[in-house]
């Protein structure tokens, strides 16, 4: 029994399983109806259950362990795959397992009348395979090949009500920005396995040497081109967690059906890219200019994210929106050496965001598919459960007191004292978070309703998750704070010497909590009962930088002006002219042959005569030549 | 004048070849054509008497040489003119400009 | 088992089947079945006779004198990398056999002599051991293909036929021009003219100048990049695809192209190492602008068949990457993506074909919508449109790492000489790094391409369409099947032929030595505090 | 003795003028009687060459083949073409007579052979000097009977060269003249009337688009050849294919 | 005072030799009476003397070989006071003449039946310009090479001209016999030069007498070798003098375009073997002029050809063309190039026969020979379609057909003497690519196209005569075969061109042989 416990590579296995079953059966007709969700939940359930006793039985020093098999062999490079469970592994695989989970008995309800169920759960269970696979991987390679696996993953569900063109068109859109992402990663790996070559002791690129591999690297590679390196690297997870150049796909995410939001673009596989710097902290440490570009990178993102998340008519984009600020904070903090506090927000940011996305999931499941705010409002009334787990969520977010986000988000806050500007970036964007969040509560929960819809609230299967999700969000940071006497979450989550002194520094906290609670008035004021303020007025006073806000800062317009005007034209070009040139070169040829044969033929014009005076001009000639050449 | 020697005879099938040459090339008529072809063949003949009688007196293989020529010649000519006749019955005329209906 | 001529039983097999079909009664059912079976049989036989060598290592090898005054022998046999592209081949004999049963209707006899003849030749070339033999089987296989393409093919199928048999000819010129001259160096050499590989390999290491190496090298690599095809050679590629049918595009991109590129490997760059040196930054460049080139174009292609054919010498262009570094990682890369694209080009023309089948139309404006009522077309649609992207856990994915990994680790220039003495600033390294980017753009217009077939509302003109046939799912699924097979354990099919690429990268292998950064007195340099750090990490 | 030699001169540089103006009046003389007349004149003058060459049997073979015979056909031949000079079609303006390329290649042919065969320094006698003492007797003159006769130079050695040495250029002399007979009877022998009324199975598939002339002239012109005109049944026009 | 024992001294030393020119003879002269003595002509008579002729021809065959296995021949002798040398070339060149002689005649039958009522007389010319043919290929004479090339000539020209019904025959033989006339006109100046300087007409003498003027630049021996070079050009139809041959192919009966594009070419190459040998293997400026004459036959013979629409006048380039890729092996005069121009002629002479003997099935069947009237030919004739195919294949060079291994050894023989000349060898090669674009395209027309308004035409029920499909179906195993088992007839061309160099006149040195 132990040693079965020991192999955890088996939890990813669980939902490899699932799939196989679920598309075999689906595919021969054997398999009942409804029957994914049993077998998908039973296979993350299993995987829980697997990591939990795992944990237990991982002992009390919790020695990282890492095991790995050949699997690809060529000349002199062997590429490995295998499995590395430490601290930070086992955290995020605690995550996704349980969130997942939840997700996934939310889903039966949700899906229940869509006609692609099962087709749904089985890429929820190829989701999970290769989410897990990648937090379990125990080299970069293999950490990339199950990066890519979790992109089509996300590329499929987002597009999986394929007939809507817009789904479809998100997908793309998610894929290749992920795919821009991984050509980064790709190179990054490149230049590390170049100036690294020969000296890896175990399997290549593995995480137990990643250190000395840094080391080594820096030294061959000198600070410059480590950098770069790092960079590279760097711009993987930029991707994966729709950092500022390349977020734009996160957003149009929201295409996907509600859990996929929750699960994917929420919880797990956006953390995914933290998740990848955490690994590969020992490189970035070693260059400090890598880690201010990571640093400013996660503020900046955390800060625009927010602004525009103030103008957002869909509930969806809203929360896709305060993902992307939550996700800033957490790289701010990888950034600043706050690796603890940046965990510590990711575990808690994955609970209350998926919750928040679930009940956001039920309200649209209840207003029939209606995610515009603006014809919501009032569903206090019509789903009570709904609305107070919003409100969880929501005091969670802000980082009121006794809730999760404040221990975790104002941690991060607390740790980035040291660099001024990144603080009040950091303060600024708390308030603004507890202004959209409060003021998506208010559209959607207070005043009449104005849709023409009758909402109902969601099934008990639906609810349920909402509940266990909203306990966690409330309490887990209180109790990991370190407060209470229990073991902090910096006991458990460390990287050796932590370079900032963490544990909870309460004046930095009050200031930023202070903002929250501006923040709240602020919205309460414009969109809660009193109205006060008039949201429209704010606008036309504002225009030009509402415009700024409502365009998502003209990043979406950039890029698509760059692939209609730089890339298609480009490729028109080069099919012009391979198709003029090249087939023109291979033309003329044949036509230059066919006209000198036809010259040629017209030489022959049936007159003995001329061609007895060829024979003999032939003759002359041939006697000119002879003579000139013997 | 001087002793007639070999070269006299060689310059004199040379003049009468390229008269034969120009004839065969600038002819309107085929008739007139195979005169010219009969001349040529006669330059032929002449040289090789004149080598004979200069170059080897007393192996008179050349002399042979232009009887064969002599008597394929004249079968030639017979030939070519069952020929002409032959293509006179279908186009009833002997102009070389006409016969060029085999071209391109 | 090693007395029997296994190679030429593989080869002869087809020819008796292309003539026993004529013979046969003119009634459809009959022909497909049969040359189904044969087919197969084929197949089955060449895997048990790889089995049956291969695993107890009994060497492949058949001479037998055909003119000795000439020095021309029948030399056949089969070494690792040859096993491995015959079984591509017979497997996707079979497979576009399979496929011709719905998408090809008249004049089956000739068909399937044709296609069975051209299995021969394409057999041949893989397993000729002598130069002559090989050009024989090089040659002989332009008709076949030529019939196939002019008879079953589209509209413009003779302009495309003829375009397809002109170019290779012309390639085989320079061919024919390199052998020749090999002839007359071994005649010099070895004092009377032989074409046996053996013995030709020999002749660069007996001191052949370097010029005259590089001039055979491109004797040889003109015919094989035209047949690859490489970028400037490419243009019949796209007419013969959209030309030919199915079945026939199939083994066109399945297993024609790969002739092209195991030509490169065991001749060009087996035999002038030092050749292959000077010319590799050359390689390595139009291999990348093969990539990036192509890519472009099939953005733009209306054709889906065209897309498709600008995919595949997009693909290939890594092949060109994968050689130009020289080492044995790139050439392994190399051969796997020979074998991996053979199977995902062939698939992506199945796909084509059953969808040409259902709509008589290629223009990718008229199709959308396919995704709803061809389930099991999308669902195998998908999982080869993303192989073809280098997806991990398929075939695509190990093909195109190793050849990534081979060129940026390998020290095969850094900088390419240009005109005039100057140097373009780009190492093997930068070039790597730019056909990266290649593997966006083939993603790009890949999944651009899927969007607008596969995803979308359902066009009302193709609403009654039906799904798959199960022959064209047998198809389909038979060509997926390794595709995930080989992206879940790679080693399965790399482990065959590794000992055969570090062979063929020895002569290569002075210039890792030469100039590697990471030397061995530079790790002893590092603090030692560092490495102590390593050991006590996360207490 | 030297009268001798001068009548060999004179009589050489007579043969010689006699010979050149007849084939210039052969080429040049428009109506072809006249050249075939001139013709004439010629191949007597090559004959008394051929006697100055002493070759007395050449000489006489000369008149009595090409002098007697071959003129004979000649006439025959013009007598059956019509001696009219052309008159071409109505409509079709004259082709212009090809003379400057002839000439020119006529004249150059000449003067390189003439520079070659006669210029100084590369002449016959300087390369045939280095010859003349190697004559090796020929094998029949090694024949022991022969010796006798080759004294005389005469018709006997001739005669008998031809029956040993060339005996089977001789033969197949011989088939050669059988085959141009029968050769010269099928192709230019008039079948006779009723056999013609059944007549050639025509095989009447106009071939090459390109010979625009080929059906129409014919029809056009059939009327001015007087002279040979058969009964053909001239529109059944059989261009013919073989 | 004339003892006529001498003269015996010729008569049983080289009869035996010349037994199967004797049956020839023989045969010729039996038909001819029998044609004379049977005026009806009906078609029976005339299948009849078609096959007397046939067996004689055979006859001369089996006598050929019974000579040859009889007499074995080791070193090469004079027969016929030296005017014809018996060697293992002269057998082969033999063999070959008569072997197309057969084949034409096979093939000519019903076609004659078609078009014409005098059948019996053709058989008659063909024999006769066989054997003059076979003679000239053994001819070691001036004297004997003029009589036996006058014969070839004259009978050509007569076999030209065979349907003087229609214009184009006329007219295609008056057109051969004025070019023909002025060939030979040329061909003699240059021999009388030969005499002028050698004082003799055997080749042996003539070939020592030459001796003299090895590497002497000397403007009468060009002027010689080009006079000589022009004729023998004119018979072979090599470039710049090839004029003749489009013209006359189209217009003569189809037999004897075949006739004349394997018989004659044959009997020329053989006397073009051995003059090159013989005579002038000391000159460079020989090898000079024939590359000059093969890389333009190569160059014209197959860029016309794309433009052409007859068949027969394609035919006419591709032969043209042909001449140009024999050449080569010519030009580079060691023993090993020869003997694969001599494996070449072979190949050469079956696919060619093969390709005529199809054009001339398909024109008794449609009366056309225009290359757009052969489109969906396989639907009513799929044999016929079959071995057409091969032969224009093996004309390209395609493999396992005889063509492309016959190429392939002459291209390697050819580079063999050198890197220059391997790039002789890719001129070929650059024009062989050409020829396929124009022999593919009458393939494409047969297989791929919906049949033509004649191909419609063909009643399933036309018989096709026994003889010409035997002969078709000869020469295409022929073709096919030759290729794979070529060792055979390889060691015989070796051993031909081994005797050959023996014939060489002793004093020259072996310069030019140990390129070999």
């Amino acid at each position: 029994m132990t040693e079965l416990i020991q192999n955890i590579w088996l939890i990813p296995i669980y939902p490899l399983i699932a799939f196989a079953i679920i598309v075999l059966g689906r595919w021969s007709k054997i398999l009942p109806q409804k029957s994914g969700a049993a077998l998908v939940v039973g296979s993350t359930f299993l995987g829980l259950v697997h990591t939990l006793l795992f944990l237990s039985a991982w002992g009390p020093h919790y020695e990282p362990i890492s095991v790995s098999a050949p699997w690809l062999h060529a000349g002199s490079l062997t590429l490995s795959m295998g499995y590395y469970i430490d601290a930070a592994g086992m955290l995020m695989l605690l995550i996704v397992t349980s969130v997942s989970l939840l997700i996934q008995i939310y889903t039966h309800g949700y899906m229940y009348h869509d006609p692609g169920y099962s087709r749904f759960y089985a890429y929820l269970a190829l989701f999970n395979f290769s989410m897990l696979s990648l937090v379990l991987s125990s080299n970069l390679f293999q950490m990339y090949v199950f990066w890519e696996m979790v992109g089509v993953s996300s590329y499929l569900l987002i597009g999986f009500w394929f007939t809507r063109p817009s789904a479809a068109a998100a997908a793309t859109k998610a894929f290749l920005m992920n795919r821009i992402g991984d050509f980064g990663l790709l190179t990054g790996i490149l230049v590390l396995l170049y100036f690294t070559w020969n000296w890896w002791p175990g399997p290549v690129l593995s995480f137990t040497d990643m250190s000395g591999a840094a080391q080594v690297a820096l030294h061959a590679a000198g600070p410059v081109g480590f950098t770069i390196m790092a960079l590279l690297i760097f711009m993987g997870p930029v991707a994966k967690s729709a950092q500022i150049p390349l977020h734009t796909w996160l957003p149009d995410a929201m295409e996907g059906p509600t859990p996929i939001s929750a699960l994917i673009h929420a919880a797990t596989m956006v953390a995914a890219g933290v998740f990848l710097i955490a690994r590969m902290y020992p490189v970035f440490t070693i260059s400090p200019v890598a880690m201010t570009v990571i640093a400013w990178v996660g503020g900046i993102t955390a800060f625009v994210a927010a602004t525009i998340a103030i103008t957002q008519v869909d509930i969806k984009k809203a929360l896709a929106y305060s993902t992307m600020s939550q996700l800033g904070y957490m790289v701010m903090a990888m950034g600043i050496g706050a690796y603890a506090a940046g965990l510590f927000h990711l575990m808690t940011h994955a609970f209350f965001k998926a919750m928040l996305f679930l009940c956001s999931g039920s309200v649209i499941h209840g207003c029939h598919d209606e995610q515009d705010m603006r014809k919501m409002g009032g569903l206090w009334k019509h789903m009570p459960i709904t609305a107070a787990t919003y409100l969880v969520g929501t005091i969670a977010i802000t980082g009121v007191l006794p809730f999760s986000g404040f221990w975790s988000k104002d941690e991060i806050i607390g740790a980035s004292i040291s660099q001024p500007l990144l603080f009040a970036i950091g303060v600024v964007t708390a308030g603004l978070t507890a202004f959209y969040m409060f003021r998506t509560y208010f559209m959607t929960f207070h005043g009449e309703y104005r849709g023409h819809s009758h909402p109902h609230e969601s099934p008990k299967v639906m609810w349920i998750p909402l509940v266990a999700l909203a306990i966690p969000s409330a309490l887990i940071g209180f109790a990991l704070s370190g407060q209470l006497g229990l073991p902090s979450f910096e006991h458990f989550v460390h990287y050796g010497v932590s370079l900032v002194e963490n544990g909870p520094n309460f004046a930095v906290m009050g200031l930023s909590m202070s903002f929250a609670i501006g923040g709240y008035v602020l919205a309460w004021l414009m969109y809660g009962s009193p109205k006060l303020i008039s949201p429209e007025r704010l606008k036309t006073t504002f225009s030009p930088l509402y415009e700024l806000l409502w365009n998502k800062w003209y990043f979406d317009n950039a890029y698509f002006w760059i692939a209609k005007n730089v890339y298609l034209p480009f490729a028109a070009l080069s099919a012009w002219f391979d198709r003029t040139i090249i087939d023109g070169i291979v033309g003329l040829t044949a036509s230059t042959v066919n006209a000198s044969g036809g010259a040629l033929r017209t030489l022959q014009n049936g007159r003995v005569q001329s061609y007895l005076m060829i024979f003999f001009g032939a003759i002359l000639t041939l006697a000119i030549v002879l003579m000139w050449i013997v | 004048m001087f002793n007639i020697g070999l070269y006299h005879y060689i310059a004199l099938t040379t003049i009468l070849f390229s008269i034969g040459l120009y004839g065969v090339l600038s002819s309107r008529n085929a008739i007139r054509l195979l005169m010219c072809i009969e001349l040529m063949l006669n330059a032929v003949n002449i040289n090789l008497v004149a080598f004979n009688n200069y170059v080897n007196m007393n192996d008179l293989s050349g002399q042979i040489f232009s009887i064969f020529i002599l008597t394929v010649s004249a079968a030639e000519a017979s030939v070519g003119l069952a020929i002409l006749i032959a293509l006179y019955r279908r186009r009833s005329t002997a102009d070389m400009e006409r016969f060029n209906l085999l071209k391109w | 088992m090693d007395h029997l001529p296994v190679a030429s039983i593989l080869i002869i097999l087809p020819l008796v089947y292309a003539l026993i079909l004529p013979l046969l009664p003119n009634r459809d059912k009959l022909l497909h079945t049969f040359s189904g079976v044969g087919a197969g049989l084929l197949f089955v036989l060449s895997v048990f006779f790889w089995l049956a060598t291969a695993k107890h290592n009994i060497p492949v090898y058949q001479y037998v004198p055909w003119l000795p005054q000439l020095g021309i022998n029948y030399i056949v046999g089969a070494d690792a990398l040859s096993w491995v592209l015959v079984l591509l081949t017979t497997f996707l004999v079979f497979m576009s056999i399979v496929a011709s049963f719905t998408s090809i209707n008249k004049r089956l006899k000739l068909y399937y002599s044709m296609i069975f003849m051209l299995t021969s030749a394409i057999l041949g070339v893989f397993m000729a051991r002598d130069l002559f033999v090989f050009f024989l089987f090089w040659e002989l296989e332009l008709i076949p293909m030529y019939l196939l393409i002019s008879i079953w093919g589209g509209p413009r199928r003779e302009y495309a036929a003829l375009k397809f048999v002109l170019y290779t000819l012309f390639g085989s010129i320079f061919m024919l021009a390199a052998i020749l001259g090999l002839y007359f160096l071994s005649k010099s050499i070895f004092g009377d003219g032989t074409f046996d590989f053996s013995r030709v390999s020999q002749i660069p290491h007996l001191g052949l100048a370097v010029g005259a190496q590089i001039l055979l090298f491109l004797g040889f690599f003109i015919a094989f990049a035209i047949k690859l095809p490489m970028v400037p050679f490419h243009t019949w590629l796209p007419d013969a695809h959209v030309e030919a049918p199915t079945p026939v595009s199939m083994l066109l991109a399945g297993i024609l192209l790969k002739m092209g590129a195991y030509g490169m490997l065991r001749l060009c760059f087996g035999w002038f190492p030092e050749a292959a040196h000077v010319l590799a930054p050359y390689l390595v460049l139009i291999g990348m602008i093969n990539i990036i080139y192509t890519a472009g174009v099939a953005m733009v292609q209306a054709d889906l068949k065209k897309l498709i054919a600008y995919s595949s010498v997009s693909h290939m262009g890594f092949v060109l990457l994968g050689l130009g570094a020289l080492n044995a990682i790139g050439f392994k890369g190399a051969v796997f993506q020979m074998i991996s694209h053979g199977l995902i080009s062939a698939g992506l023309f199945m796909i084509v074909g059953t969808l040409y089948t259902r709509t008589h139309t290629r223009s990718i404006a008229e199709m959308g919508g396919f995704g709803k009522n061809l389930p099991t077309v999308y669902f195998f649609a998908l999982i080869i449109a993303l192989a073809s992207l280098g997806l991990p856990l398929l075939a695509g994915f190990p093909a195109e790492t190793l050849v990534f990994y081979g060129a940026f680790l390998s020290h095969a220039f850094q900088s390419i000489p240009w005109f005039g003495g100057t140097h373009l600033m780009l190492s093997i390294q930068t070039l790597t790094i730019i056909s990266a980017i290649g593997v966006i753009l083939g993603a790009a217009y890949l999944l651009w391409m899927f969007q607008r077939v596969f995803m979308g509302p359902i066009f009302p003109k193709w609403s009654d369409l039906k799904d798959a046939v199960p022959s064209e799912a047998f198809v389909l699924a038979g060509l997926v099947l390794p595709i995930i097979i080989i992206g879940f354990a790679p080693n399965l099919v790399a482990g065959q032929f590794s000992s055969e690429m570090t062979a063929m990268a020895a002569p290569y292998n002075h210039i890792e030595e030469a100039h590697n950064p990471v030397t061995t007195q530079t790790i002893a340099s590092i603090p030692r505090s560092v490495i102590a750090h390593k050991k006590g990490e996360s207490h | 003795m030297e009268n001798l030699t001068l009548l060999n001169q004179i009589s050489f540089w007579l043969f010689a003028i006699m010979m050149i103006g007849g084939a210039l009046g052969v080429v040049f003389h428009k109506s072809i009687v006249y050249s075939a007349l001139l013709l004439l004149v010629t191949f007597l003058s090559i004959a008394g060459l051929f006697v100055l060459l002493n070759a007395p049997f050449i000489a006489a073979a000369q008149i009595l083949v090409y002098g007697v015979g071959l003129t004979i056909v000649l006439i025959f031949g013009i007598m059956l073409t019509g001696d009219k000079p052309f008159v071409d079609p109505v409509g079709q303006e004259r082709p212009k007579r090809y003379w400057l390329i002839p000439g020119v290649i006529a004249f150059a042919f000449m003067g390189f052979l003439l520079w070659s065969l006669l210029s100084p320094n590369y002449n016959f006698t300087a390369v045939n000097g280095l010859f003349l003492e190697r004559v090796q007797p020929s094998i029949a003159e090694t024949l022991p009977g022969v010796q006798a006769i080759i004294a005389d130079g005469g018709v006997t050695h001739i005669g008998l060269l031809l029956f040993s040495k060339y005996l089977l250029p001789f033969e197949l002399a011989s088939v050669l003249l059988l085959l141009a007979m029968i050769g010269a009877i099928i192709l230019s022998k008039r079948q006779f009337p009723e056999e013609e009324a059944e007549g050639e199975p025509h095989v009447s598939q106009d071939l090459d688009g390109g010979a625009m002339e080929g059906k129409s002239c014919c029809s056009l012109n059939e009327g001015n050849g007087n002279l040979a005109s058969e009964n053909f049944d001239s529109e059944k026009e059989t261009l013919g294919v073989h | 005072m004339f003892d006529l024992s001498s003269l015996t001294v010729m008569s049983q030393q080289n009869l035996f030799y010349l037994l199967p020119e004797g049956i020839l003879t023989l045969g010729l002269l039996v038909v001819l009476c029998l044609t004379i003595f049977n005026p009806k002509k009906t078609s029976e008579e005339n299948y009849a003397l078609m096959q007397v002729s046939l067996i004689t021809v055979l006859l001369a065959l089996s006598a050929l070989a019974w000579t040859f296995l009889r007499v074995p021949v080791i070193t090469p002798q004079k027969a016929a006071y030296s005017s014809i040398t018996i060697d293992m070339f002269g057998y082969l060149m033999r063999m070959l003449i008569l072997l197309g002689a057969g084949v034409t005649i096979a093939i000519s039958h019903r076609f004659l039946e078609k078009n014409t009522r005098i059948v019996s007389d053709f058989y008659v010319l063909i024999m006769g310009a066989s054997l003059g043919g076979m003679l000239l290929a053994s001819s070691n004479d001036l004297i004997m090479v003029f009589v036996a090339l006058e014969t070839l000539s004259i009978t050509s020209y007569i076999l030209a001209g065979y349907f003087r019904r229609t214009i184009k025959s006329a007219e295609a033989s008056l057109k051969y016999l004025i070019y023909g006339g002025m060939g030979t006109a040329v061909f003699l100046f240059g021999l009388s030069l030969v005499y002028g300087l050698a004082g003799s007409t055997n080749f042996q003498d003539i070939g020592i007498a030459l001796v003299h003027y090895h590497g002497v630049v000397h403007p009468t021996l060009i002027v010689i070798m080009l006079m000589i070079v022009a004729a023998l050009g004119f018979k072979l139809s090599a470039a710049p003098f090839h004029m003749w041959a489009p013209d006359v192919y189209e217009g003569a009966p189809t037999p004897v375009s075949a006739f004349l594009s394997v018989v004659s070419k044959t009997a020329a190459f053989a006397i073009t073997i051995r003059m090159l040998l013989i005579l002038f293997s000391g000159f460079a400026e020989w090898a000079v002029i024939w590359g000059i004459l093969a890389v333009l036959s190569m160059i014209i013979g197959n860029f016309v050809a794309l433009k052409q629409h007859n068949a027969k006048r394609l035919l006419a380039y591709s032969t043209v063309a042909h001449a140009g890729y024999m050449l080569l092996g010519l030009v580079v005069g060691t023993s090993v190039s020869v003997s694969s121009l001599l494996f070449y002629l072979v190949t050469y002479l079956f696919m060619n026969l093969g390709a005529f003997a199809a054009v001339i099935a398909f024109s008794t069947l449609t009366q056309t020979d225009e290359i757009t009237a052969f489109s969906g030919l396989v639907q009513k004739r799929p044999w016929l379609t079959f071995g057409f195919s091969i032969c224009l294949l093996s004309l390209t060079g395609i493999p396992i057909t005889a063509g492309f291994f016959a190429k392939f050894f002459l291209f390697q023989s050819v580079a063999l003497a050198g890197p220059v000349y391997i790039w002789l060898v890719i001129i070929a090669l650059l024009n062989s690519t050409i020829s396929m674009a124009y022999y593919l395209n009458i393939i494409r027309l047969m297989v791929v196209k919906e049949p033509s308004a004649e191909v419609e035409a063909i009643s399933d029920s036309a018989p096709t005569s026994s003889a010409l499909s035997t002969a078709l179906s000869f020469c295409v195993f022929a073709t096919l075969l030759l290729g794979i088992f070529a060792s055979p007839f390889y060691q015989f061309t070796t051993l031909s061109v081994q005797q050959l160099a023996q014939q060489r006149p002793m004093v020259i040195s072996q310069a030019i042989f140990q390129k070999k």
